[in-house]
């Protein structure tokens, strides 16, 4: 994205709507907003080049508490929207925020396209397993046997995995964070925004009200470190709370490993984001 | 052909319907196209009426395969393309017997001898051969072996057979040509354009176009030859267009008199595909086309792109129009400028997709959810689309609302002569950006100008940022609100802004007497059939006068006086009575319906004889 | 509670109308609830009108997250909640504020002292301290310390002070139920099988219950009690009922007396989501919920099982409705049996989610390409649903169409006392299903019998092998069918076959006389209001008439006829005038209309004083 | 899918319906259909216990040609319709007949999510690169640069891989075949039929009028054999006019090599069914 010559420094404030946030408090979106908020005075792109499109949920009430140009839309519809105004207006930086059945679930279609039409627009998704707004219905990504206003007795269909879908399409940029993991999410904001393509970023975000939890695995104090592994390029694939552990190839398929125990560093998958077949992405 | 030695006494016609029809492979409209431009050089006024066949391509000699293309022309005025034919070219059994019955008795009847084999005939359904059993007295039969005579004329070119019997269409074209005194020199350059890559090719089809034409001069069968002077139609640079390129084209106008970029958005679907087909070639005025993956994307994508400040339409037919109906209600929540074009179709669901019908009029009225007010405008015939576009636009940008263009399968394919206009002596439609405010008062993007606009702020104006919705808006402001009374009042607010658009509507006219016993209001793409027969009955004496609306949505403001001054009031509709229902609601006058549901226009005729009754009694 | 020694004055009351109000986290909708069911099973008759934000949770204390329950209790049959409410319950300064209108005057007005705090109060918008300046004065206002004296009550049992908080509702409740003579039992029984899990949670809520009902008993400040004595109902098993909980029983009582297994095929939506939430818990009866992806695709699947055989349903509002278009024509051309529910919110677009509204009527009559013709029919009240969702399937099986089922937010949500009907009782609903015919002969998908309905032939069945589409369909074969003639027949038909349904329902019926003044028509959840403002003016010698329609499509045979006998006819509607424009076009008759649109039913008064208003000039 | 016990034998015949096929001399679906009719004998399913769905487009027009039952449903939503009438009837052989737009533009969604809930139907979707039925407008299969009547100048939008979106979504039977390679084909139809859950098979065809020749390489006498490989579980990846190529990994991203020059058949890729993880698949 081309930054201006001359530009006014730019303060999160500078991005803050007037309007009042009305998620519950305690909502993952919260966290989002603020990271999104710090992140944007840090590209160069001023308020109003800048235009967030939405469809409907509570993620999707997002453009409203930004000063930035912004479309509430309709549901599902963001990612169609958004390739209308980055078709009609390509020097605009275009950002589509959507939830899990915002994205996947009326609106698979529309992401799916603009994956594979790779205009030069960020979408982040929400996902925080659960249809908010509508008040707790399971989603396309809510987990085998999770019970739900819709699913008494648990959820029986699979999930979809936000980032497979998008890498069947063949998105030229696809990561994921967590609402919480603040650090992490603002480099990943950022390196989305400066991705020229469609940059698709899955954020792990905590639905207090209808869905708490849904991520303490990712998250939480002692789990955390186990449990998640934070992609550098170029680096070997080690995490762990004492970086004990790695991820290396058996063949043809990947398996977690104990450093150590005959494993070394060099074993393991290195994460390289250039490679062209997304195979092992 | 001023140079023709005439062989023949030739019969000089006002006007001449022709009709080719053959398989859906036999390049029938190909014929009948050729014969429209020529038409129309020779300066005749013409009107077409093209009639696919739903599948692409049936199995060959099918009745379902038949494919034809009617074309009049004229040396007076002509509003339709005929409800019978004096000549029809068939090329098959097939074709024969599901095209004779509109064959003026006596008319001239050319068919392919060649195709009239026993698989043939059977595939028709015919128990005996039509050419030798009497079934075809009432006609001046010239069966031909074109077949035969294609093949021979194009020997040593190399050709295959198959390729050789694709000349057969110019064969027929040459005989027609001949019948009527018309001029090869058209279909030739044409031919020289389109085949230059394929000497072999091209060269057959001279030959077999000549072969025609001269069969036609020295064959006794054919006594005599016609010819229809031109016609005198203002003077300007006309060429002929089909609906949906007028459409096209009249978009791209008022993109350029409005200084907008157009936008169109669409997927694609029978018979408006050809407005898409059209514009991705005109990408040098600027056009940006996007084929969306579905209508909703279609239409969402457009409603993006007039949020940039592009002209946005997206076009589609019945069942497409079917999907945007959401979107539809987010454009006029969020009051953006917005074409919405239906060729309707045959329907209900996938219905009839290559037949024309107006039944889609009340789902542009009333097909979206809650208090949705949606202007709804009419093109009347294949030209009128270009100023129906263009209207579109301007009460789109003026009044700041999505707008309904409806036109149909039967205007969309049809043809006739058009001026080229000068564009720049096109009305200027003005569009106005706020910019940001210096004294930094805050921006209003739901205040309004005297027509109840509101302002179209575009990204990238600093000081403007603004977020629009779905949701109710508060008066004003536009932020999210849902107190009671602001919503009663933005409810009727909308309303009200889409009544007022009649204050800037030209009255609504009336052909004929302003006062009387009948009445006949039309609108789309009935006018040509019902202008034509009011015109005949009231040649003859009749008290009728004929009012064709063009706004159907709101009403033009006089609309209630004009009806007010006549006894009855006739509705003539390829529906079961939508326009007549809007009518008898809104000025309680008891209007009568024509009502005809057969995937065809009227014939001028059944307009006639139903006026004639409602005149009797 | 007979055993109660009463220590204050008694006085009896005919009907009480009560609001609990707080924010989004206090649990009003709770205590609504349960002061609603205790009322019932008190023997009262009961209406109720629950009034949430859009928002989950707005922050604490703001305007945006006030949430509401309005409950009215009778010893006479009533048909509204009530215009007015005689004793507010307000947890919060923003509560307060946006409720106070509705308070009679001199109402009782129970404040929790504790929330009006600088901060609350600022954020209700108020200068000074309502409690403390005497802008007040009007009510008997008791401003009470709940936050503290809950806190006092739950004391000892580890609760943290979030916890202790949650149970503030309890308290206000128990004060509620004391004021009004309500037994405690119902909602003790409640909390057991609530919390039982949680047995200190479960013992603060009962101990908070308790402390605000010894609070009113001991307190000086609250000088009486009320009581209203039981209605006399018709006798019978009674139950509490909201609309969406009736339409879920109706649905499956319509599937056990067709013999069909339910399919529920829909997309959450509010206020359609808990017709869903209720379905997926009567998996015993052998029900299929499916929450697809998106409407489309709930509509779709819909047809599907339909074409299996099943009893299919879609439900959703306005917006949902209009994704359903395209398929809903796809059920018309098919003609299989369908019912589509539409829980109608205030609209266009996304409008006010959370509110009521009758905006989707000609959606549901016209929103659709092509000429396709749906029968509608509406709910007048919460119980009322259940009876139309089996008139619904009624329909669509003796005819084989798609029918429109109308609900709206606000019966969706409210309830009413339901007498349990004994389901083997209720009429069977007869399906027949074709059997492959012995001689050979073949199946006729499109043979029709004396209703024009076709038959219903399902997979798995032996000889009866046929394919349907949304193409136009040839008669009585099925077949695919462009021919002009054929087309023109079939939506003739399609049309007929809906009219016809006219033979079959109930004669219209008026309450009051035959003829006279005024008329007032009315259809969907309006009901409640229109009728009993109707009964009281003509209490007064009023001379007015009320015809309440749940055949909206096509109207009762005798609708016209009995609009003749009067001189004028009034249309009350949740929209800008959707049933007069029908009624005037059918009928040309000049309706007048009565239009809210707030998200707000009518309250008795509004229609009363139109009424009125019209009998005088 | 169960047999039933005693059967009359059945043969194409009884599924052929009366109607007259309408597709044009030539067309790819001809070929399709004849393999169905002669596979779905070998089911031991009989004709009224069949159902095909379809939605709209020249392919979608199948289940008219079939002696079974059939709904010719709407444009895109064949999966959709299908769902519903699996779920309400599972002991019905439920087939969808899909074409490229079809399934992949306007349907994707409903694609998608039938792939997820993985019931036991069969998705066949007839890839012929075009829009049949409308008359030669572009679809997501459509090669870069392929001009078609909305693309004069070329297709721009990166294409679909029918494949890689059902692996994105967790197909449990995918496959892929061609209307000419008749045996292939049926062995293929026959393979989806059994495979309990939503097996999906893209088979590429052949539109003689509108993209004549997209498959050449695929088809053509002596492109065929170096361009396509058929895979068979255990078996290594060989393929070639004489056998003479193969595929194996490098690292972790596939190539060709050729057989000999040091390369011998076990360092080779060996196609493995039942492999869980789709990395490969
Ligand atoms: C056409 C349409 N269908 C359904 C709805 C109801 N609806 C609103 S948001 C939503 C899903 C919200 O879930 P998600 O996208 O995950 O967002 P979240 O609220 O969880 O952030 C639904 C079903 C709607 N507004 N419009
Ligand atoms: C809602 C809707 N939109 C558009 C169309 C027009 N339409 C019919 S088939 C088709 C695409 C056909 O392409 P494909 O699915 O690849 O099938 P094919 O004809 O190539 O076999 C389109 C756009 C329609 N019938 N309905
Ligand atoms: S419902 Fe869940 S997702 Fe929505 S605002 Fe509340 S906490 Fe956040
Ligand atoms: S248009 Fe193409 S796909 Fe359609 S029937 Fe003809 S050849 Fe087949
Ligand atoms: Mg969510
Ligand atoms: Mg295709």
């Amino acid at each position: 994205m081309s930054t201006e010559a001359v530009l006014p420094v730019l303060t999160p404030g500078d991005f803050a709507s007037d309007q009042e946030v009305r998620w519950c408090p305690g909502c993952g979106d919260y966290s989002i907003l603020a990271q999104m908020k710090k992140v944007l005075p840090t590209l160069g792109i001023p308020p109003e080049k800048t235009v967030f499109v939405s469809g409907i949920g509570c993620s999707s009430r997002f453009p409203y508490y930004m000063n930035t140009y912004g479309i509430h839309s309709i549901h599902g519809r963001a990612p169609a929207v958004a390739t209308g105004l980055k078709i009609s207006r390509p020097e605009l930086s275009v950002w589509v925020i959507t939830g899990d059945g915002d994205a996947l679930s009326i609106g698979g279609n529309h992401l799916m396209h603009a994956i594979r039409r790779n205009l030069n627009i960020n979408i982040i998704l929400f996902n925080n397993r659960i249809y908010g707004l509508t008040k707790g219905q399971y989603s396309p990504t809510s987990v085998l046997g999770q019970v739900t206003k819709s699913t008494p007795n648990g959820v029986i269909d699979n999930p979809l995995h936000p980032l497979s879908v998008a890498i069947g399409c063949e998105a030229t940029f696809v990561a994921r964070s967590l609402d919480v993991n603040i650090k992490h999410l603002s480099m990943v904001l950022k390196r989305a925004a400066e991705h020229v393509g469609t940059s698709f970023v899955e954020v792990y975000q905590n639905c207090n009200v209808f869905n708490d939890g849904a991520f303490e695995y990712a998250t939480g104090r002692d789990t955390r470190a186990d449990s998640t592994l934070e992609l550098e390029h170029g680096k070997p694939m080690i995490f762990g709370k004492s970086r004990d552990k790695g991820i290396r190839l058996n063949g043809i398929t990947p398996e977690v490993v104990e450093l150590g125990k005959g494993v070394s560093e060099d074993d393991l998958l290195f994460h390289d984001e250039k490679v062209a077949e997304p195979t092992l992405a | 052909m001023a140079t023709t030695i005439r062989s023949k006494p030739v019969v000089e016609l006002e006007a001449a319907t022709v009709r080719f029809c053959g398989d859906s492979g036999d390049g029938m409209q190909l014929a009948g196209t050729q014969l429209t431009n020529t038409s129309a050089l020779a300066g005749n006024d013409i009107a077409t009426f093209p009639d696919f066949p739903a599948e692409i391509r049936a199995p060959r000699g099918t009745k379902a395969g038949v494919s034809g293309f009617q074309i009049r022309f004229a040396s007076t005025e002509i509003f339709t393309p005929g409800d019978q034919v004096d000549a029809l070219v068939a090329m098959n059994p097939a074709a024969l017997v599901t095209n004779l019955v509109d064959l003026v008795p006596g008319g001239i009847l050319i068919v392919n001898k060649d195709a009239f084999d026993e698989k043939g005939i059977a595939q028709a359904g015919y128990k005996t051969n039509p050419l030798d059993d009497s079934s075809l007295d009432g006609y001046q039969l010239f069966p031909i072996e074109m077949t035969r005579l294609t093949r021979l004329a194009v020997q040593g070119l190399g050709l295959g057979q198959k390729e050789s019997d694709r000349c057969r269409n110019f064969y027929a074209m040459g005989l027609t040509f001949w019948l009527y005194d018309r001029s090869l020199e058209p279909t030739l350059r044409y031919v020289d354009e389109k085949f230059g890559k394929m000497p072999a090719v091209a060269e057959a089809n001279r030959r077999a176009l000549r072969a025609g034409y001269n069969y036609g001069e020295t064959t006794e069968a054919i006594a005599s030859q016609y010819v229809v002077q031109k016609a005198d139609l203002v003077p300007g640079l006309y060429r002929n267009i089909t609906g949906n390129q007028a459409a096209a084209w009249g978009l791209v106008t008022a993109a350029q008199r409005s200084g907008c970029t157009l936008y169109f958005g669409s997927y694609p679907i029978t018979p408006a595909s050809d407005i898409l087909h059209e514009l991705v070639r005109l990408k040098n005025f600027g056009v940006r086309t996007f084929q969306a993956e579905d209508e909703i994307a279609a239409v969402t994508s457009a409603i993006g792109a007039a949020f940039g400040g592009a002209m946005a339409v997206t076009a589609s037919s019945g069942p497409g129009i079917a999907l945007k109906t959401e979107a539809i209600g987010l454009a006029v929540m969020t009051e953006l400028p917005l074409v919405i074009v239906n060729v309707q179709r045959g329907g209900p669901s996938t219905g009839l997709p290559t037949k024309t019908e107006q039944a889609d009029l009340l789902q542009a009225m009333f097909g979206r959810n809650g208090e949705c007010p949606v202007p709804v405008i009419a093109a009347r015939s294949p030209a009128d689309c270009f100023d129906v576009a263009i209207e579109a636009w301007r009460i789109a940008t003026r009044h700041m609302t999505p707008v309904f263009l409806l036109s149909d399968g039967y205007i969309a394919n049809g043809a006739e002569p058009w001026t080229v206009p000068d564009i720049d002596t096109l009305p200027q439609i003005t569009v106005k950006h706020p910019q940001g405010k210096e004294n930094g008062e805050p921006f209003l993007p739901y205040a309004r100008d005297e027509r109840l606009a509101r302002p179209w702020a575009l990204p990238g104006t600093p000081g403007l940022m603004h977020r629009i919705g779905g949701l109710e808006k508060q008066d004003i402001t536009g932020n999210v609100n849902y107190e009671p009374a602001n919503h009663e009042h933005m409810v009727n607010l909308r309303a009200r802004k889409v009544a007022l658009i009649a204050n800037d509507l030209p009255p609504q006219e009336v052909a004929g007497p302003a006062s009387g016993k009948l009445l006949v209001i039309s609108w789309g793409g009935t006018y040509g059939a019902c202008a034509t027969a009011v015109q005949k009955v009231r040649d003859q004496g009749g008290s009728v006068s004929h009012a064709h609306l063009r706004y159907l949505n709101p009403f033009p403001a006089n609309l209630g006086d004009i009806i007010r001054r006549f006894e009855k009031v006739l509705i003539p509709e390829l529906n079961r009575g939508q326009l007549r229902l809007l009518i008898r609601g809104e000025f309680l006058v008891d209007a009568i319906g024509l009502n005809k549901i057969q995937g065809k226009p009227f014939a001028v005729r059944e307009v006639i004889e139903k006026i004639q009754q409602l005149l009797k009694n």
